[in-house]
């Protein structure tokens, strides 16, 4: 409908829009003069230069980038590549075993600082493929995963000082089991509600719940609670204890993206994508659809809770910003940045998200301050011109097109 | 199976390159703590101070025969990112930190300091805890909020001669754990608490919290938290009607509360360190804070600065980075800053918290 | 001989609006009954009143015997009615031999922890269902397409796999909602063939349509509405000879009877 | 004669991949009432489409008064008099009857609504009657005659109607049709897409039918009604 | 730990009750304001925008640099600075949300409701660190002089005290709803909105120019919420770069609450919210206000998944 040339000044007029706009932020300064109690508006160019001089840059290495990726789409797709290898390693047993021992191995080569993060990275990869089991197959928005993940970490440190023989290892049925019935109990109200509704409730679920943690003496209060030695991921052997942590966060991640992975290529997966792509066919199927909702939303909100409990071993305290809406929008970033849908997806999702702002901020100190900024920016362009993800199929862009 | 064995070959040659690590012959320290976010301000200030201090080392040559490299990790003020901001400052190889400025950022990672031996000296930390488990390396150079909050609890009492209060805090380790404290004191010496309350760190309408307040008959608040909150908080109490005194500990005691109450507050009382600041010897320090960062220092950057000056003394004096001997010497010994004179207990506390109590005049903190 | 299907006195209106008034059919196995009638005439609403998407306001349904009005849309498929959509409903991000697993969900019994483990037992089942949903596909004509993506597909064969997603689910009567429309003549033919095929598996065979050419030509049976009431049913030549149909269709010829 | 008001010439035009319309070509002139005649998915609503600016051509040209407006938009079309009243009626259920003919009258100037309202309840009182009432509480009658009346307030050099009689009762489609001979008697050329095609025949000057998106036969009402092609066009009879 | 209240001060209490009631009607009456904006953008696009908090914080900051700017021209007095500073900060902010519109909404219009609701908080993200970037992470103090004035000025209303500031915010919530219900009820511009909301191509067959109305819609919300946001940054006296973030959930539940979509189920859902916020404060603890909104929320919409004022639509098969 739009010819080029509109395009060319529709763009014009939003950069010029844009400068009108944010001109008070960037040029000027307001001077408080606490004995008059009035304000003043001083112009200054410091703040706009160095602003952007950081967006500047950081524009034309994207569009650099994103002229790359145009050429990557153009001569090769992503998608085969990565189901295909994830496919690959999923069904047998064997490639799993050889990855789990390289990456184990890797670990007596890996510095410390890799075994944290590589652990830290692991633990977000559970939680990508646990939340794309609701938004990805499924189709049911949930915003406030991370309550989940709270309640899985709380879960396991409560338990652990009640119980002081408790071993490490129950962190994961317990931190499943618990956020799974959690999950249960929320989704049964939630489900009959319409899609965007859900995002909410249990937005305000995760909100409320940050609420009772910060207000309980139970759950420590805004400080958290220190999860006892005996709980906690320890040094055998040779293997020392961040070792033996980033040993365990693979087990457990191969082991939780193999459980999705067969769950997804099942009659349980193919009903739940069909759910999502059509609810009322689905339901003709003779697919019982509130139930298999529920289904979803409780595997993954179990799932949750094992990364939940995963993470109180390996950190040893959690606190109440484990529920914070800040790490819902991080997951569901991850989840959307890999491709809705998609087990590969999710992992890289996570991988890049988790390793990127962590990585900038390491090599770029004078650009850490931006990385929220930038990670903004990313999920509005990747909405914007590659809602599939990194490997999603190009399906909601047909959508788009057919749109507008 | 012969696959399996090329990729196990290859992981390891990866890893190998990976951690291949290069000889030091630096020295590194650690500065952590919040520098990005809401805290971002304030918390910048001490790792600058340490900073500085660092740089005046580096100039006169070093500690050892060795440069220090400072390594600065921002933890965002929240207490997973301080756990990965400790276990990388570790793997980094850093010889001691000087960190963190939340209370509740440095009780978890002063487990992962201690559990890798580095001795850990917070500027900031005021909570009771971080100093209460027996980690022998873990130093603080500040008050802690058991000491503030009982000179706050005495000085309303005693002094004030108050009987009912209402506190209020912000439900952090450090608000919290002051206001209980304060509520303990004041308890113990006879006195009444009226009401005992939390606030989201967001929240900035305390309208309905003061119409509690004042129903519960309190004579003053008690104030547990930050000056972003403390100033708005005692506007509003203003201007409900509330005469009383409003009292708090050194999160309020920033310059940005007195461009929010304005130059006409009265009867704040706050519990903050002597005037440093005020003393002839800090005025070189000032100034030199101001040509590097182009700011006024903030409150807390003299305790970076402190820090980070009496830990590479100590490691000079001990001789050596070895963790234990350097918390030997700490101990051992009493040592010169712009603070004053410190003195470290067993626990790694200051064996003399001086805390006193300012007020606002004229636009201006003031010691009273 | 008792019909599969025997709708009575189905009723449904929006608002004012009757979209369906005491309509009544009965389907045999084996057999295609055709709906026909005029744009707005109800079929489509008959259609989900049939498999539970809409509650009915009257009327009742059975099912070999058994009621099912009143059943949720998944019960009523277990029960043995399947149907396809006037606008193409597949699950366009599935291959179209996983549209018609989709089918085979409740035919299949669960096993949540076979799956998990892939026991023997879980695989046999799998390798069952595949099977059969292959045989489905080789029998609507789309064997050689069974790896496409169901969006991917041309919009006949879109609606063949549609029809076989249907027969999954083992349906004893099935609904057909204008399988013919958007069609050239050639795959109108191909698809006339098909449903004639699943009637003679013994199937009862329920049709919306329009093109007039085929349902004259498949169907055993005609019902016609208009308004959302039956106004004649018969046999092809007998609807074809009704005057009311013609009416229905092409307006009154002549001013309002009395 | 007078000179073709509307001329569509060989439009071709489809979703996705194939095409709907193969080459569609039709005039109205000034005081005509047209009828496009087909069945069910024989394009005619496509054509309306294609004419109203609301679907784009693939091939061929929209005339108008003798201008190409092929690339025009709809607001701008309408605002030359060309004005659609869609299929299915598209009445704003949440809208009161006044609403809903004042949204009609969006591109004109406001200032003419009072006296476009008064002679709107003349010609339909019943609107008048309800004209508090939503939109969405009308009988199916009453909601066919409003969205009539919100396409009068468009000031149409030319009505275009897309099946006002679908899902009617027969007195009712006999009212609405004795109105759009009203409307025609007043100066208002008519184009009518009709399944109806007694009715619509009877009222209309000129004819086309249309199948699978050609047009079969062009005539006059009379002729066509007394043809085979509508019979065969709707009932597939040979 | 609550100390019981005294028993011959039933009278005190009871003027304190209706403090309460000011108190809480005011904060409300901000959520409403806030409200009006996610619910007409949710009613004309059925889409969630979450970066409308945001718009409220710009709206704030607003307020303030537009004193300044007339601080510095050496306008100081407060009856033509203040109304103009508002007036000026919903213009402002009313080019965010067409911006934001334009941006993060316009491309994504009928695609999944996964996107537009990503690239919405991707846009809050944004628009909150930009801020915090440009301005200041810490704190910006309200002018004192134009605010205090306002807050000490209390008039007494029989038992009741009402400082000036919570009238002007009354006044001014009061006026702009009604302009608002004026609007949309009663002008053409307001039937096309509806119209647009309701069925956008028979909307575009009327010759509505349905981007710009949508723009308009944006717009409009944007100044509601940024006339919000100025007066809560003059009744709290500081603003920051995050203060927009709770107020637009709670806002947003609000909007829910009352049944999204509908005008004056915003109002009064934002004023059942803001009351009981207060209640809880008063009567329970400040530290449960959140988790009582939102066990509010979840209650109603477990009884009434429409909210309180929603109307049942029929779902379309």
């Amino acid at each position: 409908m739009s010819l080029p040339k509109n395009i060319f000044g529709a763009r014009a007029a939003i950069l010029g829009g844009l400068a009108i706009l944010t001109a008070p932020f960037l040029w000027t300064r307001l001077d408080p003069d606490f004995a008059t109690g009035f304000v003043s508006l001083r112009l200054v160019p410091e703040n706009g230069i160095q602003f952007l001089s950081v967006v500047v840059p950081a524009a034309l290495v994207a569009l650099a980038i994103a002229g790359l990726g145009r050429l990557w789409a153009r001569y090769g797709s992503s998608k085969p590549l990565f189901e295909t290898a994830s496919h690959r390693l999923f069904e047998s047993p064997r490639a799993m075993a050889a990855t789990f021992a390289a990456l184990a191995a890797a670990g007596f080569v890996m510095s410390g600082k890799a075994l944290s993060l590589g652990t830290f990275v692991c633990i977000h990869m559970m939680l990508a493929i646990g939340l794309n089991v609701t938004i990805g197959f499924t189709g049911l928005l949930v915003l406030g995963y991370a309550a989940f993940y709270a309640t899985g970490a709380y879960t396991f440190a409560i338990a652990a000082h009640a119980l002081p023989v408790l071993p490490t290892w129950a962190a994961l049925p317990l931190g499943f089991t618990v956020a799974a019935g959690v999950g249960f109990l929320v989704g049964l109200p939630c489900l009959r509600l319409r899609g965007d509704y859900l995002a909410i409730v249990t937005l305000g679920f995760a909100e409320a719940l940050r609420e009772i943690l910060r207000n309980l003496s139970v759950t420590g209060g805004d400080m958290g609670l220190v999860v006892p030695m005996q709980a906690r991921i320890k040094a055998i052997g040779p293997v020392g204890q961040g070792h033996a942590s980033w040993i365990a966060a693979v087990g457990v991640t191969l082991l939780v993206a193999l459980f999705v992975h067969r769950l997804y290529h099942s009659r349980i997966g193919r009903a739940w994508i069909a759910i999502r792509e059509d609810e009322t066919a689905a339901a003709m199927m003779g697919i019982p659809v509130v139930r298999l909702k529920l289904l979803a939303f409780t595997v993954s909100a179990g799932l949750a809770g094992t990364a939940g409990a995963f993470f109180a071993g390996f950190a040893g305290f959690v606190d109440p910003s484990t529920a914070t809406f800040e790490q819902s929008v991080l997951i569901l970033a991850m989840v959307i940045l890999g491709g809705i849908g998609s087990l590969p997806g999710s992992i890289l999702g996570a991988a890049l998200l988790y390793l990127a702002p962590t990585l900038l901020r390491d090599w770029f100190p004078a650009i850490s301050d931006y990385r929220l900024f930038f990670f903004g920016c990313i999920l509005v362009a990747m909405m914007l011109f590659r809602p599939q993800g990194l490997c999603g199929s190009p399906r909601h862009k047909l959508e788009l097109e057919g749109a507008s | 199976m012969h696959k399996f064995r090329t990729i196990l070959t290859a992981a390891f040659a990866v890893g190998a390159l990976l951690g291949c690590q290069k000889k030091e012959n630096t020295l590194k320290i650690g500065l952590a703590g919040v520098q990005t976010g809401p805290d971002g301000e304030i918390g910048t200030a001490p790792i600058r101070g340490s900073q500085l201090a660092i740089d005046e080392w580096n100039a006169k040559g070093g500690v050892l025969g060795l440069q220090i490299e400072a390594v600065s990790r921002d933890d965002e003020g929240k207490a997973n990112q301080a756990v990965a901001v400790a276990q990388e400052l570790v793997a980094a190889g850093v010889k001691a930190v000087i960190g963190h400025f939340n209370s509740g950022c440095s009780l978890p990672a002063s487990e992962v300091y201690h559990q890798a031996g580095i001795v850990q000296i917070t500027p900031a930390s005021t909570n009771p805890q971080v100093t209460e488990r027996g980690f022998n390396q873990t130093f603080r150079l500040c008050g802690r909020d058991d000491q503030q909050g009982d000179v706050s609890a005495k000085f309303a009492f005693d002094s004030l001669e108050l009987s009912k209060v209402a506190v209020i805090h912000n439900k952090t380790a450090y608000g919290q754990g002051i206001a209980e404290v304060f509520r303990k004191t004041f308890e113990a010496k006879g006195g009444n608490v009226s009401l005992f309350d939390g606030l989201a760190s967001e929240e900035m309408d305390f309208r309905a919290t003061i119409s509690a307040i004042q129903k519960s008959g309190a004579q003053a608040v008690f104030f547990g938290g930050m000056y972003n909150q403390g100033g708005p908080f005692y506007n509003q109490l203003r201007q409900a009607g509330f005469k009383g005194a409003f009292l708090g500990g050194d999160g309020i005691y920033d310059g940005e509360l007195i461009k929010t109450v304005g130059a006409k507050a009265d009867s704040v009382f706050i519990t903050f360190g002597p005037d440093f600041m005020a003393t002839e010897s800090a005025k070189p320090f000032l100034a030199a804070y101001k040509a590097k960062f182009g700011q006024d220092a903030g409150g807390y950057a003299i305790y970076g600065y402190d820090a980070a000056n009496i830990l590479l003394e100590a490691i000079q004096k001990a001789g050596t980075t070895d963790a234990d001997k350097v918390s030997q010497t700490l101990r051992s010994q009493s040592w010169k800053g712009l603070t004053g004179d410190a003195e470290f207990d067993a626990k790694g506390d200051l064996k003399k918290a001086n805390y006193v109590i300012w007020t606002i005049r004229e636009g201006a903190f003031a010691v009273r | 001989m008792t019909p599969v299907l025997k709708a009575t006195g189905v009723s449904k209106a929006f608002g004012g609006l009757k979209a369906v008034s005491a309509v009544s059919i009965e389907s045999h196995a084996g057999q295609i009954l055709s709906i026909i009638g005029p744009n707005g005439a109800g079929k489509t609403t008959f259609f989900n009143c049939l498999s539970g998407i809409y509650p009915l306001d009257s009327g009742t349904v059975e099912l070999g015997g058994g009621r099912i009005d009143g059943l949720a849309p998944h019960l009523v498929s277990r029960a043995g009615l399947s149907r396809s959509f006037q606008n193409i409903r597949l699950f366009p991000e599935m291959t179209a031999l996983q549209n018609v697993q989709v089918g085979r969900f409740a035919r299949s019994p669960r096993q949540i922890l076979g799956t998990i483990l892939r026991t023997r037992a879980w695989r046999d089942r799998e390798r069952a269902s595949l099977e059969r949903s292959e045989e489905l596909l080789a029998f609507v004509g789309l064997g050689d397409r069974a790896d496409s993506w169901a969006r991917a597909l041309p919009y006949g064969l879109q609606r063949r796999l549609e029809v076989a997603r249907a027969l999954a689910t083992d349906p004893k009567v099935l609904l057909l909602d204008e399988p013919g429309a958007g069609m050239n003549p050639q795959e109108i033919v191909d698809m006339m063939a098909l449903v004639k095929s699943i009637a003679r598996l013994g199937v009862a065979v329920v049709v919306i349509e329009h093109h007039m050419k085929l349902v004259m030509e498949i169907s055993d049976r005609i019902v016609v509405l208009d308004h959302g009431e039956p106004i004649a049913e018969g046999s092809p030549d007998e609807i074809r000879r009704d005057p009311r149909v013609v009416e229905a269709y092409l307006g009154r010829s002549e001013e309002p009877h009395g | 004669m007078a000179d073709a008001l509307l001329r569509l010439e060989s439009a071709r035009t489809g979703y996705g991949p194939n095409d709907v319309l193969h080459g569609v070509s039709l005039t109205v002139r000034e005081g005509e009432i047209v009828t496009l005649l087909g069945g069910n998915g024989a394009g005619k609503t496509t054509t309306l489409g294609v004419l109203s600016g609301i679907v784009g051509l693939r091939q061929g040209k929209v005339v108008w008064e003798g201008r190409d407006i092929s690339g025009q938009a709809t607001a701008d079309r309408l605002r030359q008099g060309l004005v659609l009243c869609p299929e299915a009626r598209r009445i704003f259920a949440r809208l009161t009857v006044e609403e809903n003919l004042i949204a009609g009258t969006w591109v004109r100037d406001p200032k003419l609504n009072k006296a476009k309202l008064e002679k709107t309840w003349e010609r339909f009182p019943i609107l008048g009657q309800r004209r508090k009432q939503l939109g969405g509480t009308l009988s199916g009658g009453e909601q066919q005659m409003l969205a009539i009346a919100r396409a009068l307030m468009g000031e149409p050099k030319l009505l275009m109607l897309d099946e006002p009689s679908l899902g009617l009762a027969p007195l009712i489609v006999e009212q609405i049709f004795r109105i759009l001979v009203e409307i025609n008697a007043a100066g208002t050329p008519v184009l009518l897409v009709e399944q109806n095609a007694h009715q619509a025949l009877k009222i209309a000057h000129r004819a086309y039918v249309l199948a699978t998106g050609e047009i079969v036969r062009e005539g006059t009402g009379s002729e066509l009604l007394a043809s085979d092609e509508v019979r065969r066009a709707y009932l597939g009879e040979d | 730990m609550q100390t019981p209240p005294n028993p011959d001060s039933g009278a005190l209490l009871f003027s304190q009750m209706l403090e309460i009631l000011i108190n809480g009607l005011a904060r409300g009456s901000v959520y409403a304001l806030v409200a009006l904006g996610y619910t007409m953008v949710y009613g004309i696009l059925g889409m969630i925008n979450f970066a409308h908090g945001e718009i409220f914080m710009i709206g704030m900051f607003a307020a303030v640099f537009a004193l300044g700017a007339m601080g510095s021209a050496g306008l100081v007095a407060v009856g033509i600075t203040l109304p103009l500073a508002i007036l000026l900060a919903m213009a402002l902010s009313a080019g965010f949300g067409v911006m934001n519109e334009r941006i993060a909404y316009r491309k994504l219009r009928g695609a999944h409701l996964l996107a537009p609701l990503t690239s919405a908080i991707g846009m809050s993200i944004v628009l909150q660190n930009f801020v915090m970037l440009s301005v200041t992470k810490g704190k910006v103090d309200f002018p004192r002089a134009v605010a205090q004035p306002l807050a000490n000025t209390t008039w007494s209303l029989g038992p009741v005290q009402l400082t000036a500031l919570q009238a002007v915010i009354f006044a001014t919530t009061f006026a702009l709803m009604c302009g608002l219900f004026w609007l949309v009820q009663r002008t053409r511009l307001g039937i096309a909105l509806r119209a647009v909301a309701q069925d956008r191509t028979m909307a575009s067959l009327c010759g509505m120019k349905v981007d710009r109305l949508i723009a308009f819609a944006f717009a409009l919300g944007s100044a509601l919420a940024a006339a919000a946001g100025a007066m809560v940054a003059m009744y709290q006296g500081v603003l920051r770069f995050d203060s927009g973030y709770m107020i637009g959930l709670k806002a947003f539940t609000a909007a829910i609450l009352g049944g999204i979509g509908n005008i004056p189920g915003a109002v009064l859902g934002g004023l059942i919210i803001g009351l009981t916020e207060d209640l809880t404060s008063y009567t329970i603890k400040s530290e449960w206000k959140q988790t009582t909104a939102f066990a509010i929320l979840i209650l109603v919409l477990w009884l009434r998944p429409r909210g309180l004022l929603g109307e049942r639509v029929a779902d379309k098969v």
